[in-house]
């Protein structure tokens, strides 16, 4: 009974779609994890970010009318969450843990609060078709079997993603401004003397994280659900935070962090059919992940200053 | 600290609270909130508190109801709000008791809060008490205890699951010739939220009437997990569709399930809403919604409260009172699904078809 | 890059235009960490090409007041001049705009990255946003590599270079940067004698080139080798601006130290006893896998100081960690044999012992790297004078609750008997100065009443005044019949307190040589060879190493 | 250091020690200590102020006033009366549970998010031996859940230390995790295999005879035969799980000051390095603190399922509760202290139960309890202390006056002078104090809140 259904999922592009689609909605806060804590700033606020930009996302595309803006809304607000986090652990050289606690915590409660007095309490109506982020068919390659599902029927953001993954990936690996990025990361003392502006490539790291999770919640609640629901990300920020550890703090690893734990949550909902417990069925994404850590990657190594604030010639 | 001047420090100081506090100030000026302002006025003043379980206000589902009939009876009556969100778990029996303290009549939402009831009703037997699904269950015990203070309000999500099932199953066997957006695979889907007994009478109700209108349909069932996380939803109700052609999709997930209705709308086929009339959402493809109506039960027991008729033996909120339904119809539901479900009802108001809580095999 | 091309020119042609005659001159510099004045009106004043020496003492303020120059610290009041113009150095940036290069102490490298990567950082070829050009950043550096005659592989990465080398880079990283000023901050601590005298080398050849050279220094002999003038700093506030010929060693001491300084270690002959540790055809691997112990025996008797010389990396730390059962031995064996007086008691095989068992059977071990491994910074005193016998039964009941009383006594004791200067032994150790800390550690190791003390690098960063305690202390523990393993990159620390010098090169001894012998000997055998080839080979390894 | 610094121990100061210096220390120690939540909750509450008055409607008297009247109910709320004492303390219990946990982690410098999973571990085993065996006699079945508790959340944390020791798997992943499967897992038993006959996805009451009594009722039955008895004990709520937690806390205490094990364990958090040179195995110490982390989490659960009403596992109870989460705000607030987890737990179980009745009393919407909380924790995150310092010295700097000015800024320049044998010829080193040791005797929070990897930077700083 279980393998038959089991070979038939697994064969279906539909759960390949699904699991590079929830695949795409980590990847985008974990680029931001992997861009911020390659820059020595930890961040574990990308659920709080990522919420923000659910909510700004939908409520100014309502009152603009407009996706675009709406999406840039999200994309700001998430900015300015993460400036926050930056002003708090760069300048303020806060616990940059406690901080990221404390922006979920302050996000979780802000989206809710201004969701009810939005509302009322009745809840954001789905939004109509125009006001959403649109599924890009190509075409001809959408009408590829199985491919044409899996890689050419997705949501513009999710392009967008891969585009931003590999811009990622060339910008820390193969540019000036990505060596600069991880000398700061890993030693600032000598990005400092080596006339970096240590602090500058931070913030500007931590924003950019912020813009990233920003974006991954515009895609969550103006590409896939189409409106607004209180804690909406339930906790997927933390399992890109995860995916960052996990890809060795690089965005390709990431990548395939992500895409393991996004067909680890697509298999849990079709696999129902063999009869399995639903409950069970959904641990499935982080056993896989927890597998993957013990046999494939082991150690990995975060940047060397990650997560200490930086204090040009400190009193010791 | 060569990059940190003070003013510097300050200024960051006040940016980060003035965002947070940006946020709260903007959303003021939209629709302002707060029910402070009412007055009461004449009549006997009542007192009446509102519990949420952790679902919270807008949890899109009975919360959220819950609150609907409560606001209304508020402008009606003219008390002050006083609503209690409760955070956990383990919140609920102090909740009820600081509301017990204050409220005069106590409403907790959700049969979580079963044995919380049970508990602050026997201390304060002076007040009264209302539960959302539920009634007095001491620890321990599977039973409702009878107390002369508690008023259990329960539903037959069933029978509301009943007749949104016949409806899809008359649209199915009309099949594809009358309504063309179907897939012809006899094949019609529930995404719930979790399997818990709210969430599964609605199912078995849905499931129990389309197999009687027709032996032959397929209902699949799954469940995603979460009662918040959208996509989860939309994901489970699209593999439904991709994977076994379904093309009526029930959502029982509140506002998770909100999803599903617009993996639905996406995908050309039919969702079907629950709880609250979710026919708004999508006009078009949401053809109905399956009603709980927990805002008229609250409404009802706050207005026999005021007139000094609270009752601990309320009527069931079942389709015989009018407790459950079904909500709008869209424009493409043939009035021979219409008529299936009302003759359905019929019988179930006659008693003579009696709708299981538990999901058929 | 193109700046780098005229700048230096530009600067000799008009000496005397400049208000100021100085290259760099720094008036009034006051500058106050909570709690401690570093720098109290600090003057300085460097001539336009000359190599100008920056002496104290550790803690006189000579790297604060250079990271003020440099930028990295703000002060609190003062002026600086560059070039006879008053300038505002808000940060490294403004210093490497005005032509200022600095060679940390601490090298300023990023480990992971290549040669090249790290000397082009900030200001690569193309600008911040353009892709990172391997080849041009290569070619660049091996222009410049080849100008200034520094060979280097701009593709090795700096983790897998030698100390010496990484030096060399953080010179042309400063070249790079077109730096006509340049700031050397205790530059000679991590180098041979042979490295020593080549740094000097470059440093006269920049000098001669019109670079005007800052040297940070407590070594008096590299002053008076190298330099044409001498500012000597103590506590904070100047003391002496001295001109080299003029001036000899003891006078800069007296200045650095505020008293007469005792230059050697005085000592008798020392009487060998039993032998005490034993070590027979010791192998191990580092950490990065490579052999790096190849076959060492020898002996170490009861009453004697052997000293390890060597270039640091050629397996002295391992050597270490292995004798004290922090690194595991591939192959081979160690004994330690206890002794009372003549009399050779019972013999311990160590060989596979963890730290605890190997301090049980009697050995004391002074680490290397003291703040590392060797104190808990942030705990007291009277806890760090426990680590790693804290479950003698004298410390704790049972193996496990700790007998505070008997800690703090122990504490007080040591503080006592070693004069560790601190008004209560419940202070952070991190509160105490570098001397200080390293006398807990001294202490604790000598009071344990070991048969066998290893000492690595114990005088590494401490002061005079600390030195001269640690030495006497280690030649009274030799007298009192213990063996004594002293292993140090300081040659003159191993030739005055040795007995014997065993040397090492690439994990083998290479020789084990008297204290007599020369320091031109010593160097030659450090670098694995005899005269005629060890200078090729120097040039070789700095050229070839890829 | 914080631990041992907030306890004088010796009645007589040691012989380089005069009287005044260690009274001088202790002072700045309890003062700093205390100075800095206190100054953080002010800051948070002050900033709470302004939302309120931001969300209130009316003149901006009649906001002050709605602010200050919420204030005055989430107060009274929490502490006002001994029925809502009670109520808070026991919100306090799993907070003092839960954050004994993560500061027992963050001792070894591991940062447990997962003791929300090792609390859910606990209850859920402890409920399934409950339910097993349910005729057994309190005397025996009463200390077996407990204990199975105990070991259930024991062995949560300790496979995150084992997957650290020999996998090298980052903790913050792993409890993360570890989190949502036992979340899940309980959801399935609650569900399935523990399910309650004929109810809904929860476990049957746990049976009566491992009920854990009331405080009120206890104390009716033993020291109230002798003094004035409560009337009405059933109103207060809270069991003697919070006598538990008040033993853990001093257990806590007793472990980590006062036994090689926690002296060891502060070695391997503080410096690993030195930890291998004394010859303490770093990873055996990982897997042993994690595990007792996760016991002392377990045992949270444990004790609320024991000693609550309903005395039941619920489903998605754990996934929604964020005790787990505001323990990592309590045990940094308490800065690793027992002392300091104790007033955290107090705060935050205050604040939760107090929300509720501001929320009820005020109209102020329940999720502004949340962001006040959210500004509490930055307040606690971000070290202010130091930057007022830094403030003081810019001002008096204009004086030219170095001394002076390190004296204000540090505070303990008065110690050069302290040793007995101070007034000796100042031989080697007259230095007592390195100034990285004035800064962090000056701000001891700092001293706190570094990692290692701040540490080797510091030295990296080289000498000034």
């Amino acid at each position: 009974m279980f393998w038959p259904i089991f070979l038939r999922v697994i064969t279906s592009g539909d759960l390949w779609q699904a699991s590079l689609q929830f695949a795409a909605l980590l990847l985008l806060p974990a680029l931001g994890g992997v861009i911020s804590e390659r820059s020595g700033v930890v961040n574990i606020a990308m659920e709080g970010m990522m919420l923000i930009g659910c909510y700004v996302g939908v409520a100014v595309t309502l009152a603009s009318h407009s996706v675009l803006v709406g999406v840039l809304a999200a994309i700001i607000a998430g900015g300015l969450l993460a400036l926050v986090h930056g002003v708090v652990s760069i300048h303020l050289k806060a616990d940059q843990i406690i901080s990221g606690i404390a922006i979920n915590v302050a996000a979780l409660g802000l989206t809710n609060y201004l969701n009810i007095v939005q509302t009322g309490g009745q809840g954001i109506p789905s939004l109509a078709f125009n006001l959403r982020l649109p599924v890009l068919s190509w075409g001809p390659l959408a009408q590829l079997p199985f491919l044409g599902q899996v890689l050419f029927q997705q949501n513009v953001v999710f392009y967008l993603a891969i585009v931003i993954l590999l811009g990622l990936q060339f910008l820390l690996f193969r540019t000036n401004l990505g060596l600069r990025i991880r000398a700061v990361g890993e030693h600032p003392q000598a990005a400092d003397t080596a006339g970096i502006p240590v602090r500058l490539i931070r913030y500007a790291c931590v924003v950019a994280s912020g813009l990233l999770s920003g974006l991954a919640g515009a895609f969550l609640a103006l590409g896939v659900a189409g409106t607004f629901n209180p804690n909406m990300t339930a906790g997927r920020g933390f399992i890109a935070l995860a995916a960052v550890v996990f890809g060795k703090y690089t965005p390709l690893g990431a990548a395939g962090a992500c895409l393991i734990f996004g067909l680890g949550l697509a298999l849990s909902v079709r696999l129902q059919d063999t009869g399995i417990d639903s409950n069970l069925l959904a641990t499935l994404p982080y056993i896989l992940t927890i597998i993957a850590l013990i046999g494939l990657v082991g150690r990995t190594v975060a940047p060397a200053a990650d997560g200490v604030p930086y204090e040009p010639g400190s009193a010791e | 600290m060569r990059n940190g001047g003070i003013p510097a420090r300050i200024v960051a100081l006040l940016a980060l609270f003035c965002v947070l506090l940006a946020a709260c100030g903007g959303s003021n000026t939209g629709s302002s909130g707060g029910g402070s302002s009412t007055t009461p006025t004449a009549q006997t003043p009542i007192s009446v508190a509102l519990v949420t379980d952790i679902g919270g206000l807008n949890d899109r589902s009975f919360n959220h109801l819950a609150y609907v009939g409560y606001t209304k009876a508020m402008n009606e009556f003219h008390f002050t709000r006083q609503v209690i969100e409760s955070k956990n778990q383990a919140d609920y029996v102090k909740n009820l008791t600081l509301a017990a303290r204050s409220a005069d009549l106590v409403f907790a939402v959700g049969f979580l809060m079963q044995n919380a009831v049970d508990q602050v009703a026997h201390q304060f037997p002076t007040k009264k008490f209302a539960i959302i699904d539920g009634c007095a269950v001491p620890a321990g015990k599977q039973d409702c205890e009878s107390l002369p203070n508690v008023a259990p309000l329960f539903f037959k999500e069933q029978e509301a699951g009943c007749l949104v099932g016949a409806i899809a199953a008359q649209m199915e066997v009309d099949g594809k010739t009358k309504i063309s957006q179907l897939r012809g695979h006899n094949t019609i889907g529930a995404v719930g939220g979790l399997p818990i007994p709210p969430v599964t009478r609605y199912i078995a109700g849905y499931k129990f009437c389309a197999k009687k209108v027709d032996p032959s349909i397929t209902v699949v069932i799954n469940y995603s997990q979460d009662f918040a996380a959208t996509d989860k939803c939309k994901d489970a109700a699209l593999s439904q569709i991709n994977q076994h052609n379904a093309d009526i999709i029930f959502q029982v997930a509140g506002g998770c399930g909100v999803g599903a209705l617009d993996a639905a709308d996406q995908a050309g086929v039919f969702g079907i809403g629950v709880d609250a009339d979710q026919n708004y959402l999508h006009p078009k493809s949401v053809i109905t919604s399956a009603l709980k109506k927990v805002d008229v039960a609250v409404y009802d027991t706050i207005n026999d409260y005021a007139h000094g008729k609270f009752t601990n033996n309320p009527p069931r909120f079942d389709l015989a009172h009018d407790g459950v339904g079904y909500g709008t119809l869209s424009s493409v539901v043939p009035a021979d699904a219409k008529s299936k479900a009302d003759q359905l009802a019929d019988q179930i108001r006659a008693g003579t078809l009696v709708v299981p809580e538990n999901i058929p095999s | 890059m193109h700046e780098q091309e005229k700048t230096p020119l530009a600067q000799a042609a008009d000496p005397d235009l400049a208000a100021s005659p100085y290259a760099v001159e720094m008036r009034d510099i006051c500058k106050a960490w909570p709690g401690v004045v570093a720098n109290d009106h600090v003057n300085l004043r460097v001539r336009q090409g000359e190599i100008h020496a920056l002496v104290g003492e550790n803690g006189a303020g000579k790297t604060t007041l250079m990271n003020i120059l440099y930028g990295l610290v703000r002060p609190d009041s003062g002026e600086i001049f560059v070039n006879g113009e008053r300038v505002h150095i808000g940060g490294p940036r403004d210093a490497i705009r005005l032509h200022i290069g600095m060679v940390h102490q601490h090298f300023m490298l990023i480990p992971p990255l290549t040669v090249a990567e790290n000397i082009v950082l900030g200001q690569e070829p193309g600008g911040p946003m353009a892709a990172y050009d391997r080849r041009r950043a290569r070619e660049l550096v091996l222009q410049l590599s080849a100008r200034y005659g520094l060979p280097i592989d701009p593709d090795a990465r700096i983790e897998k270079l030698s100390v010496g080398l990484q030096q060399r880079v953080e010179i042309l990283k400063a070249l790079y940067r077109a730096a006509d000023i340049l700031i050397l901050d205790e530059p000679t601590g991590v180098l041979t004698p042979q490295e020593t005298y080549e740094l000097f080398d470059v440093l006269r050849v920049l000098s001669r080139q019109g670079k005007t050279i800052i040297f940070i220094t407590h070594k008096l002999r590299e002053v008076l080798d190298l330099t044409d003038r001498v500012t000597v700093l103590r506590r904070g506030r100047n003391v002496g601006e001295l001109v080299t010929r003029e001036t000899n060693q003891t006078e800069i001491a007296r200045l650095m130290v505020g008293r007469e300084v005792l230059l050697r270690v005085e000592k008798r002959s020392a009487r060998p006893g039993p032998v005490v540790l034993r070590v027979e055809n010791l192998h191990a691997r580092s950490d990065r896998g490579l052999e790096a112990l190849q076959g060492i025996g020898f002996e170490v008797h009861a009453g004697e100081i052997l000293g390890i010389a060597g270039v640091e990396g050629n397996g002295q730390s391992e050597l270490v960690e292995v004798l004290t059962g922090m690194r595991r031995a591939t192959a081979g064996r160690m004994t330690i044999t206890h002794t009372s007086g003549e009399q050779a008691g019972k013999t311990y095989d160590i060989t596979g012992m963890s730290p605890r068992e190997v301090r049980l059977v009697g050995v004391a071990h002074i680490p290397e790297d003291r703040r590392g491994s060797g104190l808990v910074l942030s705990d007291t005193i009277e806890n760090n004078a426990i680590l790693g016998r804290e479950r003698w039964p004298r410390f704790a009941w049972a193996r496990f609750i700790l007998r505070l009383r008997e800690i703090a006594q122990w504490a007080r004791r040591l503080v006592g008997e070693f004069d560790v200067r601190t008004p209560s032994t419940r202070l952070p150790v991190r509160a105490l100065s570098g001397g200080n800390q390293q006398k807990v550690i001294v202490a604790r190791e000598f009071a344990a009443d070991p048969q066998l003390l290893i000492a690595a690098q114990p005088t590494r960063g401490v002061d005079i005044g600390a030195i001269e305690f640690i030495h006497r202390r280690l030649v009274e523990q030799r007298d009192a019949g213990k063996a004594i393993l002293l292993v140090s990159a300081e040659l003159d620390e191993i030739r005055s307190l040795s007995d014997r010098i065993a040397v090492m090169y690439e994990g083998r001894i290479v020789d084990i040589v008297t204290p007599e012998a020369s320091e031109e000997e010593l160097g030659l055998l450090m670098t694995g060879g005899r005269p005629s080839e060890a200078s090729r080979e120097e040039q070789a390894q700095a050229t070839g190493d890829s | 250091m914080a631990l041992q610094t907030a306890q004088p121990r010796s009645p007589t100061p040691p012989a380089l020690e005069t009287r005044s210096t260690t009274l001088l220390l202790w002072l700045r120690r309890v003062g700093s200590g205390l100075g800095r939540p206190l100054l953080a909750l002010a800051l948070a509450l002050i900033a709470g102020l302004i939302v309120i008055m931001i969300t209130a409607s009316g003149s901006l008297f009649d906001r002050f006033n709605a602010a200050l009247l919420a204030y005055g109910y989430l107060f009274s709320g929490a502490f006002g009366n001994a029925a809502n004492l009670s109520f808070s303390l026991v919100n306090v219990t799993p907070l003092i549970f839960t954050g004994l946990s993560v500061a027992i982690a963050y001792r070894a410098r591991l940062f447990n998010i997962g003791a929300e999973g090792q609390f859910a571990a606990g209850a859920i085993l402890a409920a399934f031996v409950g339910m097993k065996c349910s005729t057994w006699p309190g005397w025996l079945l009463t200390p077996l859940m407990i204990v199975a508790g105990s070991l259930a959340g024991a062995l949560w944390g300790g496979i995150v230390g084992l997957l650290k020791a020999w996998r090298g798997a980052h903790e913050v992943v792993t409890t993360i995790m570890l989190n949502w499967i036992i979340f899940y897992v309980s959801d399935w038993l609650v569900s399935g295999p523990l399910q309650a006959p004929g109810q809904a996805d929860q476990t049957p009451s746990m049976p009566p005879q491992t009920n854990l009594p009331k405080l009120s009722v206890l104390y009716n039955q033993t020291l109230g035969h002798f003094l004035p008895t409560i009337s009405q004990p059933e109103q207060y709520v809270v069991d003697v799980g919070f006598l538990f937690a008040l033993v853990a806390l001093v257990a806590y205490w007793f472990l980590m000051s006062r036994t090689t094990f926690g002296y060891e364990t502060r070695v391997v958090g503080e410096n690993p390095r030195a930890a291998q040179y004394a010859g303490i195995s770093v990873k055996r110490n990982v897997v042993l603190v994690m595990a007792l982390a996760g016991l002392f989490a377990g045992l949270g659960g444990t004790l609320q399922l024991m000693g609550q009403y309903p005395y039941e596992v619920v489903g998605q109870v754990f996934r929604n509760d964020t005790t787990g989460f505001d323990a990592i705000g309590v045990a940094l607030l308490g800065r690793m202290t027992a002392i300091g987890i104790f007033l955290g737990a107090l705060l935050f179980g205050g604040m939760r139960q107090g929300g509720s009745l501001m929320q009820l009393k005020a109209n102020v919407p329940g999720d502004l309890v949340y962001i006040i909380e959210a500004l509490v924790l930055f307040s606690i995150a971000v070290r202010f202390l130091p930057v007022i310092r830094q403030a003081l010295v810019k001002r008096f700097s204009a004086a030219r006056q170095p001394t002076v000015v390190a004296a204000l800024a540090g505070g303990v320049v008065d110690l050069d002078q302290a040793p007995a044998n101070g007034a000796e010829a100042p031989t080697m080193n007259d230095q007592p104090l390195s100034e990285s040791g004035r800064a962090a005797l000056a701000d001891d929070g700092s001293g706190q809140a570094q990692t290692p990897a701040q540490e080797r930077q510091h030295q990296q700083n080289g000498e000034a």
